[in-house]
């Protein structure tokens, strides 16, 4: 509690702002959001590399075509002429900007460039599903927790439900049927192969993770004295839930957001590394690491390259995240400041 | 007194609660309150006290409409709010309204103080600017600052809140306020201050109020008509200075001389209770005092008493005190 | 036979006449043909290891159908005639097995009359009779065989069997006599290949005591060189020396060398290489990965041993739908492939090898002719496929009217099957097409493929020979009578029905009973009558790679079982 | 608390039976699906396509098949498989489940002991970069893709080095602890290890926040404030606090990785356990083994969440008003 007198205080800060300033201060959170920007700004700019550096089409098989190293014309893909002459192993990395920087993968396709437009597709899931989770569980989590009663039962047991769900089965049979036909629910088109299918996965699995802790924090606050005040000024259920809960259930949110991106990033990767998520010729970082795999032998770093990218952005948000908690509830930051 | 206008009638309110017991397979029920009967008149202040869990705080969210009564009606400018429709009772509330005990739970951490302040009366339709000037005044009245309005409740120390709260409580020009132990979180020397802003409130708003505390210092201090409480009931209900000169139920001169004497001259005996508050679950049959009464016969176990008009108090006692 | 999922099958199928010459590699070790040499007891006994992914399904011979488990029932069961142990070619001939010798035929080629050799016991000790001869053809039904309508249809009663499998009775059909110990089947009409057909494993001879349904993992009496001990299809399947048998015939059921047979399922393939590089394992069943070839290619070229298959991968077009219902558009994609691309991605040249013509290298009536290589057209024939034809594509694909349609490629999500899909779709798009790949799970993409309803554009498929004759290609895989709309069961992925050319396929068969030769060239020439209406593209012939441990010798290649197993040393 | 535990119970039952009949309607509504055909064989005429479809049943509708299905997996449990015919589903999830045991136990005892003795160390070191480095550690563990980790333990050790350092490490596989317990010990060992690096993460990083939340709470300041030692109140409360979040965390985590969270560890080292089996027969879409593997799996899930639910029903009776 402050003891402060109020007429001394010229300034006046929201938690919210307090947050944000001691978040500013935080050394992770300035290393965190460069990696975050690096690697987004570079995923971002993919077709740039791919069609102004590296000239290629990082979708289109490129079979049998040469490039040519120190005046040597090289095939990308390259028969072997050893022993028996059996396989063929495509080219290694050039460490050469405009040449295969990181080599080829079994298609004779650019691994580099592959791999930038790889992180835009993981991003863009693992964002878009990761904020479609949260989304997701704060309706429930809040409608639940306000509720109560047996809205607040059927919710809970929907969470049972999809909590013990087997994830991959759910994702084979659904990408078995939008694969091959689409799906339409309602005015949603699902078309086949698009990335609304592991969004929409991806969103639904973790709901379990964010609705529960979010239910039981609206329980609480629903008690609290400052709801029963608004409650007795005559306040609406949705004013009470926008104005007095929502707010307060909001840092919570703050925090699991990072950690629910870079979740849903992992679950991509392992959807797409299990063929059901991205389809090809599309990439996404889990798809690499899983054309990688026929190639951990001769050419390993198709599959550790995109491996370590979803290292660093994982750890990156995860640290964030940290950093936002730590932002918003200092009790948990390291004694001594 | 009897000229003033009856503004609250209670009749036969009761509020229980099932819970669900460790250990047996039925469900148990807790009469928190039982059998409330009150007519709280206009401009005075009720004052009701009890030990915690007597169901008093119970009652007053009753009051207001903050818990759904099980039982009995409460009576409100001939409106039953124990059974009116959710959107009518909307637009009642205004009329009502109640403070809490804790003034940091009280307010909403995220949020500036004006706009707690002015949030009713955006829920009731106020134009923006009229709302702020209206906060602002508000804010004067109850003794802070002018630029409290941009602030946050973290800023302000425990006597300060609850004028912020009181102020919220007011902002809807309310006829009747619950306060809920309204100091019993300050410290005392805040605590006389608050009080004090109360009564002259009061007098400003021309306010009925009902002042729930367990602390009966406080409460003679503010009250005009004191009722005590007792696991779910009221046990006496007198004017303040009646009660505190003249108690007639054993359990109030049990809490009178537990409390500790200002005037030097009280020449009665200390009475030590026996014994806990029982669990409400299992009340004790008959008189529900009657196993910490020092004056228990034999009929206190079997009949429970009626509150019972004497003089210009009630109790309900088999064996009233009658000095 | 296709191949089950990303696993290679062996071939399967008799040779009645092989005309053509096996296509040499660098690789294959050039066999001459001939019989299987003595046996050697110096080599006999230890244990051989065998490892795959995954188990090939129910153990009953008569159900299974997968190369993976023929060629262990090979040394398991035997049936009255059987595919001949030997070197070379020799393993295409069917030999006599049960059956004292080849058939008699009378009666214009439909009575076969068998006599059934004596003393020859069931691993139970039971001794094998003409009952369990009668016994086991009505099995056939019974467990509803996948080939018991299509291979064992011309059995006089069949027709009542397969319509009421639970009562079935060949009392005409399959005549037996005890005391004379023979077995007479009669036919509705002669057969060309009802050799094969009763030397493949559906046609065994198992006790008249088994289950008349899928007898799964229960174990049934074997008569050939080994019994089955014990199968858990997520673990193992082991196998022991039959104490019963005695070599009677050293071509159909030669002793063996292991003494017993460990075939562990669960290992994936590129741990399968492991262990037979360090000994672990005697023998890898599942295809090298890709990241492996290079490795065994060079330091363990000695254990390496590559022959090819009458096989091939090829491309069904759906001709009822557009834009495949157009036959400038099939001609485009056609010319179009780069099948040394698509042998690249299969593991290089020495793996694979570009065709054209429906029936491969080294089958019955093929003739080495493409239609669809750059400077050739299906009337005037290169000799071979050189180069694809891009330009050509393009121009028929504008010619057609179909450009710019969208195309929905369908293939396996296994490795290489997806690989070909997206390099399909790299080829569609660039002669004016809007393609997409659609990878569905391996284990449903062949029968999702036949289905109509399904509306299957174009899809990526394997084809490995059930028994070497002309029709089990071109009749099977584009007969009208193979395909119904709306089944899963329809085997005609293109959906290709040209009642002319149906009747010519019946005049070839008919003449196939007299005349093998004559018969032969007829396919031959349906077969470029088929092509030059494109309902398929054919992209390449596979070849067969069997990696051994460097302790294991013997390893004798059969054309229709793939490797010996029971002829294995480890000793 | 026998009604809170028997409400419990019947919300288990309702939720695995609207898992097992959503895997039903999944399943018989993905096309291409239908085992029939696959069953049957290839090539196979249209009236063997019948027989077969009529002797497993899916000629009948829906309900019926369901029914039928559920009577054979829980009442005569002979259930069998529709891609190993004859393999009855039961015993092969039996056999399956000492090798998840095996790993995901092998495993917790690692990321205990890891997640609890650095854990403490972070919260309680004087030494300034130990906090830090031991965060940042358990950010990389919780960020590491297992299957990945696992692909590249495997290059290194079965390949890249396996004829140097790593020449000891078995084949990929289990071997039972009957069979041989040091081959089992070798076998799990690299497995346990990554399985491990994400929840030693998760671990170390709860257990210190937690530790730090609880070292300024009031009563700690009192204790201080008495003149108690650091080290006495971090073991005495800060510890014992903090170890009842830990409790509760393993048991769902426990939970969901015996129900098939381990999937990917056993896909990726081959370990025959109910993931690989689950995995196998999604690929296979083998429905009984998938109805089988799924209703294990969602029961052992549900089941800890469960018990997690009971004991703190338990230790706070205010939860069983909720």
């Amino acid at each position: 509690m402050s003891l402060k007198d109020s007429s001394e205080a010229v300034f006046s800060e929201s938690p919210g702002k307090i947050a944000l300033r001691n978040l500013r201060k935080d050394k992770r959170s300035i290393i965190a959001l460069s990696i975050l920007g690096f690697i987004v700004g570079i995923s971002f700019s993919a077709p740039l590399y791919a069609h102004f550096v590296a000239h290629t089409n990082p979708f289109q098989s490129t079979l049998d075509a040469t490039i040519s190293i120190h005046g040597e014309q090289k095939a990308v893909l390259e028969p072997s002429t050893t022993g028996l002459g059996l396989g063929v192993t495509p080219i290694g990395p050039t460490w050469n900007l405009g040449k295969y920087f990181l080599g080829a993968d079994g298609q004779g396709r650019d691994v580099m460039a592959r791999l930038l437009y790889g992180g835009r597709s993981t991003l863009l899931i693992g964002t878009t599903a990761g904020l479609l989770c949260i989304f997701l569980s704060l309706l429930i989590g809040i409608i639940a927790g306000y509720r109560r009663g047996w809205v607040d039962a059927v919710l809970s047991r929907l969470l049972d439900i999809i909590w013990a769900f087997p994830v991959y089965l759910l994702a084979i049979s659904l990408s078995v049927v939008l694969l091959t036909s689409g799906l339409t629910i309602g005015f949603i088109h699902v078309g086949p192969g698009s990335f609304a299918l592991p969004i929409f996965i991806i969103g639904i699995v973790y709901i379990p993770y964010v609705a529960r802790p979010i239910r039981a924090q609206v329980l609480a606050l629903r008690e609290r004295e400052f709801v029963r005040a608004a409650v007795g000024t005559g306040a609406k259920s949705s004013t009470i839930i926008l104005r007095e809960i929502l707010p307060n259930i909001m840092p919570s949110v703050l925090v699991f957001i990072p950690i629910i991106v870079s979740l849903s990033m992992l679950t991509e990767s392992a959807l797409s590394f299990l063929s059901i998520g991205v389809q090809p010729p599309a990439a996404s970082w889990g798809t690499i690491i899983n054309e990688g795999l026929g190639l951990l032998y001769t050419r390993p770093i198709v599959g550790i390259a995109p491996g370590l990218m979803i290292v660093l952005t994982a750890a990156a948000l995860n640290l964030y995240g940290d950093a936002v908690r730590d932002a918003l509830d200092p009790k948990t930051r390291a004694r001594g400041d | 007194m009897s000229t003033q206008k009856v503004i609250l009638s209670i009749e036969g309110l009761g509020k229980n609660y099932e819970i669900g017991s460790a250990f047996s397979r039925g469900k148990d029920v807790v009469h928190a309150v039982e059998n409330v009967n009150l007519e709280i008149l206009e401009g005075e202040t009720l004052g009701i006290v009890g030990e915690s869990g007597c169901g008093k705080s119970t009652l007053g969210r009753m009051l207001v409409r903050l818990e759904t009564p099980s039982a009995g009606q409460i009576l409100f400018e001939g409106e039953d709010l124990a059974n009116v429709p959710a959107k009518k009772l909307r637009s009642l509330r205004k009329q009502f309204q109640m403070i809490f005990q804790d003034p940091y739970a009280s307010l909403n951490p995220r949020r500036q103080i004006g706009k707690i302040v002015e949030e009713p009366l955006r829920i009731h339709g106020m134009g923006k600017e009229e709302r702020k000037a209206a906060a602002q005044d508000l804010l004067k009245r109850v003794g802070l600052d002018q630029n409290a309005y941009e602030k946050y409740p973290h800023e302000f120390s425990g006597g300060q809140r609850q004028r912020v709260v009181i102020a919220r409580a007011l902002a809807l020009n309310p006829r009747l306020v619950v306060a809920d132990e309204p100091v019993s979180a300050l410290d005392v020397s805040i605590q006389a201050q608050v009080l004090n802003l109360f009564k002259d409130l009061q007098a400003e708003f021309n306010l009925t109020y009902i002042f729930i505390a367990h602390d009966l210092g406080v409460v003679r201090y503010v009250s005009d008509r004191i009722a005590v409480m007792y696991l779910g009931k009221v046990v006496e209900l007198a004017p303040a200075e009646e009660l505190y000169a003249n108690p007639a139920h054993p359990y109030t001169r049990a809490l009178l001389s537990a409390n500790p004497r200002m005037d030097a001259d009280d020449k009665r005996e200390r009475i030590i209770l026996k014994g806990d508050l029982p669990n409400p679950i299992n009340r004790p049959t008959g008189c529900v005092f009657n196993p910490r009464c020092p004056k228990v016969q034999d009929i206190c176990k079997v009949e429970s008493p009626l509150l019972m008009q004497i003089g210009n108090r009630q109790v309900a006692c088999h064996f009233p005190d009658n000095e | 036979m296709r191949r089950k999922s990303v696993i290679f099958n062996s071939l399967i199928g008799a040779a009645a006449l092989l005309t053509s010459v096996l296509v040499g590699t660098s690789t294959s070790q050039a066999v001459a043909d001939g019989p299987l040499a003595a046996y050697d007891a110096a080599h006999a006994g230890g244990t051989l290891t065998l490892v795959a992914q995954a188990a090939a399904g129910t153990l009953d011979p008569k159900v299974n159908y997968t190369g993976q488990y023929w060629q262990i029932f090979q040394a398991t069961y035997d049936g009255l005639l059987s595919f001949s142990y030997g070197t070379g070619k020799t393993t295409f001939k069917v030999v006599p097995d049960l059956a004292e010798a080849l058939p008699a035929l009378s009666n214009g080629g439909k009575t076969l009359t068998f006599k059934l050799r004596k003393g020859i016991k069931f691993s139970d000790g039971k001794p094998v009779t003409v009952n369990d001869v009668k016994a086991s053809f009505e099995r056939i039904f019974k467990v509803s065989s996948p080939t018991a309508g299509s291979f064992y249809n011309g059995i006089v009663g069949a027709t009542a069997c397969l319509a009421k499998p639970a009562t079935c009775k060949l009392d005409k059909g399959v005549v037996v006599d005890a005391a004379k110990n023979t077995v007479v089947i009669n036919l509705v009409a002669a057969d060309e290949a009802i050799n094969s057909k009763l030397a493949v494993p559906h046609a065994v001879i198992n006790p008249a005591s088994a289950p008349s349904k899928d007898a799964g993992t229960t174990i049934i009496p074997t008569t050939g060189a080994y019994m089955i001990k014990s199968y858990n299809p997520n673990k193992s399947l082991i196998l022991v020396r039959n104490p019963n048998f005695k070599e009677w015939s050293h071509d159909a059921q030669p002793q063996a060398y292991p003494d017993e047979i460990d075939y562990k399922f669960g290992v994936t393939p590129t741990a399968q290489v492991t262990a037979v590089e360090n000994n672990q394992a005697n023998w890898a069943y599942d295809p090298i990965p890709s990241d492996r070839l290079n490795e065994i290619g060079t330091k363990y070229a000695a254990q390496v041993h590559v022959n090819p298959l009458t096989a091939m991968w090829y491309l069904p077009f759906n001709v009822n739908l557009a834009p495949f219902n157009n036959l400038k558009a099939r001609q485009a994609v056609s010319y179009a492939i780069d099948r040394a691309a698509m042998v690249k991605i299969f593991g290089g040249s020495q793996l694979a090898a570009p065709v054209c013509s429906f029936l491969p290298p080294n089958f019955p009536g093929h003739v080495d002719y493409c239609g669809y290589t750059k400077g050739a057209t299906p009337a005037k024939p290169a000799k071979a496929w050189g180069a694809p034809d891009l330009a050509l594509a393009k121009k028929l694909v504008k010619e057609s009217g179909t450009a710019g349609q969208a195309v929905g490629i369908v293939v396996s999500d296994d490795d290489v099957n997806k690989q070909m899909g997206v390099y399909l779709q790299s080829v569609l798009n660039s002669i004016g097409y809007k393609a997409t790949v659609k990878p569905i799970s391996g284990n449903i993409q062949f029968t999702y493929i036949q289905n109509t309803k399904n509306k299957v554009q174009i899809s990526v498929t394997q084809w490995y020979q059930d028994y070497p004759a002309a029709s089990d290609f071109l009749d099977v895989l584009l007969g009208c009578a193979s395909f119904t709309p709306n089944s899963d069961s329809s085997i005609n992925m293109a959906g290709y029905c040209n009642k002319a050319l149906d009747a010519k396929m019946a005049k070839a068969k008919a003449l196939g009973v007299t005349d093998a030769v004559a018969a032969n060239k007829m396919w031959g020439a349906i077969d470029q009558e088929v092509m030059a209406d494109a309902p398929v593209a054919v992209a390449f012939t596979p070849k067969q790679l069997d990696f051994i441990s460097s302790q294991t010798k013997n390893y004798i290649f059969s054309y229709q079982y793939k490797m010996f197993v029971s002829q294995l040393q480890v000793k | 608390m026998l009604t809170f535990i028997g409400r419990r119970l019947s919300a288990m039952v309702f939720v695995l039976i609207s898992i097992s009949i959503m895997v039903f309607l999944i399943f018989f509504a993905t096309p291409g699906v239908d085992p029939a055909a696959r069953i049957a064989g290839r090539g196979a005429d249209q009236q063997t396509l019948m027989q077969v479809r009529h002797s497993f049943e899916l000629d009948r509708p829906l309900p019926m098949r369901y029914i039928s299905m559920m009577k054979h997996l829980f009442v005569s449990q002979d259930l069998t498989s529709y891609v190993n015919r004859g393999a009855k589903v039961i015993p092969q999830l039996s056999q399956a489940i000492p090798a998840t045991f095996s790993l995901v136990i092998g495993a917790a005892i690692i990321w205990l002991f890891a997640g609890i003795f650095f854990g403490i160390l972070a919260a309680s070191s004087k030494k300034k970069w130990i906090d830090p480095t031991i965060g940042f550690l358990g950010i990389v563990g919780i960020s590491l893709p297992v299957y990945w980790l696992g692909e590249v333990v495997n290059l290194i050790t079965q390949s890249k080095l396996h004829n140097s350092v790593f020449k000891w490490v078995p084949p990929l596989g289990y071997v039972g602890l009957s069979v041989d317990p040091w081959q089992w010990f070798l076998h799990l060992l690299f497995p346990w290890l990554t399985l491990a690096v994400l929840y030693a993460g998760i671990y170390v990083r709860v257990l210190r926040n937690e530790i730090m939340v609880v070292m300024s709470e009031d009563y700690i300041k009192t204790e201080r404030a008495k003149g108690a030692s650091e080290k006495r109140i971090l073991y005495k409360h800060a510890t014992r606090m903090s170890l009842i979040t830990i409790v509760s965390l393993f048991g769902l985590d426990f939970g969901a990785l015996v129900g098939g969270y381990a999937l990917l560890t056993e896909v990726v080292f081959g370990i025959q356990g109910v993931g690989k089996l689950t995995f196998d027969s999604l690929q296979n879409f083998d429905l009984p083994v998938i109805m089988a593997t799924v209703m294990y799996a969602s029961f052992f899930v549900v089941f800890m969440n469960a018990l997690v639910d009971v004991v703190y029903a338990v230790l706070d009776p205010r939860v069983r008003r909720v």
